[in-house]
């Protein structure tokens, strides 16, 4: 057991799993020499050698491509896209490739291929470094998307990613990255995919999140009067959804809100609820209410907190809800 | 502007059977033989034919109802005929767009799967154990990119006698997953030949407005990767060129480009009417260039055709071209647990809730939701 | 008055737009000489010169960034592609390029854009030709999203989309293109961006769709008992998405049934959920739902029929909606 | 492979004021004068001097935590200065990267927009009318279109006597989206200056990881354009460089390619440090090439310069950048209003009640529903 962050429980899985099996290799650009611009790959190219831990032309769609091709052949990489606002030039492979192949050949090529990216706000970083584009790949067939927000998390899911014999995408919240630690055991376990967490329980209305918003959520939960009793769910995956804990939720509690970065508009807020209502129509006591990022483009970072759902908002959101 | 000159480079053009059937012999013997033997040069007829009998055979079945559009590989034969035999089947991969059935056929694709393919079936892609080829790729250009991992994985693993191709248009060269294919294959020096069947056009699009240079290899330049243009109508020049870019390839382990220059003699696709955009004389000249016409010349001035053979040629390709339409045909009908079961290495709930009902609706899923019994199931 | 196709109510719509504006530019893949692989652009190169209707080079996303450059300097470009399913390479240019420039540059450069796109199954076309990705654009902000079924509602989006300030992605149901005739105006009209349509008024449930969707809904409509009266609302307009239209109609019915080709999670079909149930949660009778392709990838064609919702499935959808 | 060659080319490098502030006359004299005047140069130096200036500002700004992530231009800026000074201000269109922060300026931006953006404000981004600048672009590749779609404007409308300029790194010429402008530039047949500031670098990939070619110029051969690689330390040669590609591409109605041969003294960004992977040996050697220093010594050959001078720049630059800071800081806050009234010409009623409201909850947006009070407006 260590106490890691985000960043070093990601790094210490890449280790295990390249140790443990040798057509797990690494590309993307600037994850050689320099660890990547996170340096969550630092380290790596030193031990393993350049080979494998492959710098790439900046091509995002190459990178994309070219890991298409290892997979198709047998290797199972792992490409790094340097942040999530730089996944549109590989949309195209992703989407209609790398999510494509194992059903429009029936099984005969497969993709198992974990394709790692930062993701989300709050950093202050330039314009397309704070985007939250997974209800994007989630509306697209054939991907596995996962968003751990803890470092034990990460390490038990990207273990399961590297080993699942698809394409999983890997969202790794950036605001967490070196914000938080908790002890990560050194020994190898795997978190399946699929599988939410509870966070909290609570009886009186359910908060369903996932990535760096659980900690938003958390700080929201702390600031509630001490009567009220809110379970808070943490997705951890977010294709497949794990319907049936968020669904085992509400029919207890009767209220949910749920909370992301993303733009509201046909993000994964409309799923959940479209979701909630469809299984718990009768135990429902207000309407699933969504606290997400507003239907604009992401601000730059001068009024990035005002845009992303923070414990104020969030807080507001379950008191209404639980007022309704 | 005066200037040094730092970089000079140049392009060169292979022709061995030009289209008078002329055999450029100081190209085409080596230790005293014909690059490829009268056998070869019948066997790889014999294919060509095959396939053009199959496109036939195809066209019909699309005009009749039977399959939907489908390419026409019709004049640019002799490309994936000569490049796929001089890639080493069971060993090299195949990475074709769709105008190269004989190469995936060559490498061991029964062609019942590319009728598949085109019939709208799944099943025209789930290539057979043991053959080295990805399926068809409808989208352009994006393909290539796949070719270069293939080959990047020879070189992680240390197998050194593997090489990949990948067939593509001179439209495809426009995408930018090509430029990331040849920068890709280049950068990580990889072995794969890229071979462009410049065909002239993409649908109506002619070479001039598809790009500004006047030969697609110069292309290759910007990724200082070597190169020749050849006659891709003649199987000779094609045949040298991959085998001698394969070589090249596994010995200096990095990619090579081919451009072979030749035409599209059918429609762009059966939805296409090429009369609309290009002129009949045009496509006369090239019917000129038929690379079939040609082979059969040289192999006739070589008394190793005539037209008796011609006509047993004839006959059995018929035969051929039936058997593969019959097995295309006798496939059962694919049920709707195919559209699901393989999403993923295993199914998840939800998917397997909507396969088995063959419904979206929650209630449509779980009848007893609305107190409804099973009369909501897939009917 | 001319009874019309939808390609040529479109080509209707171009022509005059290029005669009242000479800004207006078109450019794609085959969209010269040729007429475009539907014929929608047939005889506009021959009326309006090469240089007005300009083949492009095989590269989406070329065209939609140059496209961007002539908003830029102040042309009005009609980019087409040639299939939905070929957005995939011009995603980062829509998205990150032309739905961001007015409000990443307060307003100093916009896009004035107008993106032809066919659009969906059902016309027994290849692999990546059948596709229905518009809940994609939608949950990308900056962008309108037009889809109009019918030749006259066709021309009036299509001549509003074309001069509105922003971009719009206009799209076409193939499977309409020459199915369907209907009288349409030789003169000039608008209908504005963001306005549903109630195809026929109803008391007991409401059918949202929208694109190819509203003739499948129409013909299981045609399939209900004679005393259920359903209320038929064709979007239109995708984004922004007219929700008082929908509210109004299940306020009265306190039923809904969404219909779309698009697979179901993180579709528009949940985002339509979640807001019928945020703004008719105390009418509800039962949940909303959801009647969508599957979370597969669009099947080839012998399959294709299976996938999409047809009159069949849209009626059980119906039916048991009302027996909830 | 025996061939016939069919296509030759070569790449020219141009080089005027050499590191040692050599000048070669021959090519920067034209009619008995040197093709930029003293005063000229001294302009330049200038701006070169106060670019720099503003570079280091702007670090210690981010060190401060004043400023957010911000990629210096240092060692680069004779490229965007001579470039920037060739082309035609007010008439041509300049589409740049992050490193071109003089060219802007010699456009008309003034220097706090540029500051204004990396401190994390939209507002830095809105151009001024009359100045023909697209912002700062931070995705690398995807902008070099626009300046193609810009350039295809002028031809649209007959305007003959305009030019686009777009400048990229050598990191850019990698995506897909490079190739693509410089395939519609050259087939569309626009006027566009493709000029790229080849560093050497792209964060921690070297240009040899990046490209397998030598020279980043003859990725234009590709494309048939016309090109040249300069020393883009040398203000004269990338000066003479871009204004006679200019002059070129107006009157032929084409693209022109500038391989500027530079380097990057800094980390690649305030977020970076370059010292895990260069080695501090090339870094002192390209030192030794510093434009300014040359520039410099050139003007003291000249007599057009000496240390008072010297001095007195120094002191200017300060007080110039000092006024930029405080121009950039005295702008006022930006209301959330702000994040909502760009999205549209006209923002819709959702985005209307989001602003007003900034809630997205259903119950946030109309308290009433709860039967709740206004005390859940925006607090
Ligand atoms: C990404 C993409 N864009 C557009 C199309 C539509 N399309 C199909 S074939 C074709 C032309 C291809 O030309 P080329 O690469 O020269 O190949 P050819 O058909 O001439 O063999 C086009 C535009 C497509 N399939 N994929
Ligand atoms: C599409 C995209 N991918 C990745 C990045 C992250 N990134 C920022 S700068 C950079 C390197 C750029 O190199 P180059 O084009 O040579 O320009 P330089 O910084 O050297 O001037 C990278 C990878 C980005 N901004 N955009
Ligand atoms: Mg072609
Ligand atoms: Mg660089």
């Amino acid at each position: 057991m260590a106490n890691l962050t985000l960043v070093q429980a990601i790094n210490l899985a890449l280790v295990q799993e390249m140790e443990a099996d040798e057509s797990v290799v690494l590309l993307g650009e600037d994850v050689g020499l320099n660890g990547g611009v996170f340096r969550v790959t630092e380290g790596l190219a030193q031990r393993f050698g350049d080979h494998r831990v492959q710098n790439t032309p900046l091509d995002e769609s190459g990178i994309l491509g070219a890991a298409v091709g290892l997979a198709i052949a047998g290797m199972k990489p792992v490409p790094e896209i340097q942040f999530e606002g730089f996944l549109g030039p590989a949309y195209d492979q992703i989407v209609n490739h790398a999510a494509r192949f194992r059903n429009r050949t029936r099984g005969a090529i497969t993709i198992p291929m974990t394709l790692r990216v930062p993701v989300g706000g709050g950093i202050h970083a330039p314009e397309l470094h704070s985007d939250s584009p997974e209800a994007i790949y989630t509306h697209s067939p054939g991907l596995k998307i996962v968003m751990p927000c803890t470092p034990y998390d990460a390490k038990g899911l990207l273990i399961s990613a590297i080993r699942d014999p698809d394409p999983v995408i890997f969202f790794e919240p950036k605001r967490v990255y070196r914000a938080y630690r908790e002890e990560v055991p050194e020994d190898e376990y795997t978190i399946p995919i699929g599988q939410a967490k509870v966070v909290s329980e609570g009886d009186d209305l359910t908060v369903v999140t996932w990535g760096a918003s659980v900690f938003q959520c958390l700080e929201a939960l702390d600031g509630l009067p001490e009567d009220v009793s809110v379970e808070l769910i943490d997705l951890r995956t977010i294709d497949p959804i794990d319907t049936d804990t968020i669904a085992a939720s509400v029919e207890k509690t009767g209220r949910c809100v749920v909370v992301h970065e993303a733009p509201m508009t046909a993000g994964l807020g409309a799923e959940i609820s479209a979701r909630v209502q469809e299984r718990c129509f009768l135990h429902l006591q207000a309407p699933v209410q969504r606290v997400t990022g507003f239907d604009t483009i992401m601000p730059y970072y001068k009024l990035e907190l005002e845009y992303m759902p923070d414990a104020n908002r969030i807080g507001k959101g379950i008191r209404e809800c639980l007022a309704y | 502007m005066p200037k040094n000159t730092v970089y000079e480079t140049d392009i060169e053009f292979l022709s061995i059977l030009d289209e008078d059937a002329q055999f450029d012999e100081s190209l085409g013997i080596e230790d005293g033989e014909p690059i490829l033997s009268d056998e070869q040069v019948v066997y790889l007829y014999e294919q060509m034919w095959i396939g053009r009998q199959l496109d036939e055979i195809a066209f019909k079945l699309q005009r009749s109802g039977r399959m939907g559009t489908y390419p026409q590989n019709k004049g640019q034969e002799a490309n994936a005929a000569g490049s796929g035999f001089a890639m080493k089947k069971g060993t090299d991969w195949v990475v074709p767009c769709y105008r190269e059935n004989i190469a995936m056929n060559l490498h061991g694709l029964p062609y019942h799967y590319i009728l598949l393919h085109w019939m709208g079936d799944e099943r025209g892609n789930q290539i057979p154990e043991g053959v080295l080829c990805t399926p068809i790729s409808v989208p352009i250009g994006t393909h290539m990119l796949h070719a270069a991992g293939i080959a990047w994985s020879f070189k992680l693993r240390g197998e050194k006698d593997r090489c990949a191709i990948t067939y593509f248009g001179d439209g495809a060269t426009s995408e930018g997953d090509f430029h990331g294919a040849m920068n890709f294959a280049s950068t990580l020096s990889v072995p794969v030949v890229f071979y462009c069947q410049n065909n002239q056009w993409a649908i109506s699009v002619p070479r001039e407005q598809q790009m500004a240079s006047p030969t697609v290899a110069q292309k290759a330049i910007a990724y200082e990767m070597p190169r020749i243009m050849v006659d891709g109508n003649d199987i000779f020049a094609v045949y040298k060129a991959t085998r001698d870019a394969r070589k090249y390839c596994v010995e200096n382990q990095t990619p090579y480009f081919i451009e072979g220059v030749t035409y599209r003699l059918g429609d762009h696709t059966t939805a296409d009417d090429a009369r609309r955009y290009r002129s009949e004389e045009e496509l006369q000249q090239w019917m000129a260039k038929d690379p079939l016409i040609r082979t059969r010349k040289y192999l006739e001035s070589r008394d190793a055709w005539n037209d008796e053979r011609q006509l047993e040629l004839e006959t059995h390709a018929r035969k051929v071209v039936d058997e593969i339409v019959n097995e295309a045909n006798s496939i059962a009908e694919p049920t709707t647990s195919e559209i699901f079961d393989s999403m993923f290495a295993e199914i998840d709930d939800d998917l397997r809730i909507q396969r088995d009902t063959m419904r979206t609706s929650s209630i449509g899923q779980n009848p007893e939701q609305a107190g409804l019994k099973a009369q909501t199931q897939n009917a």
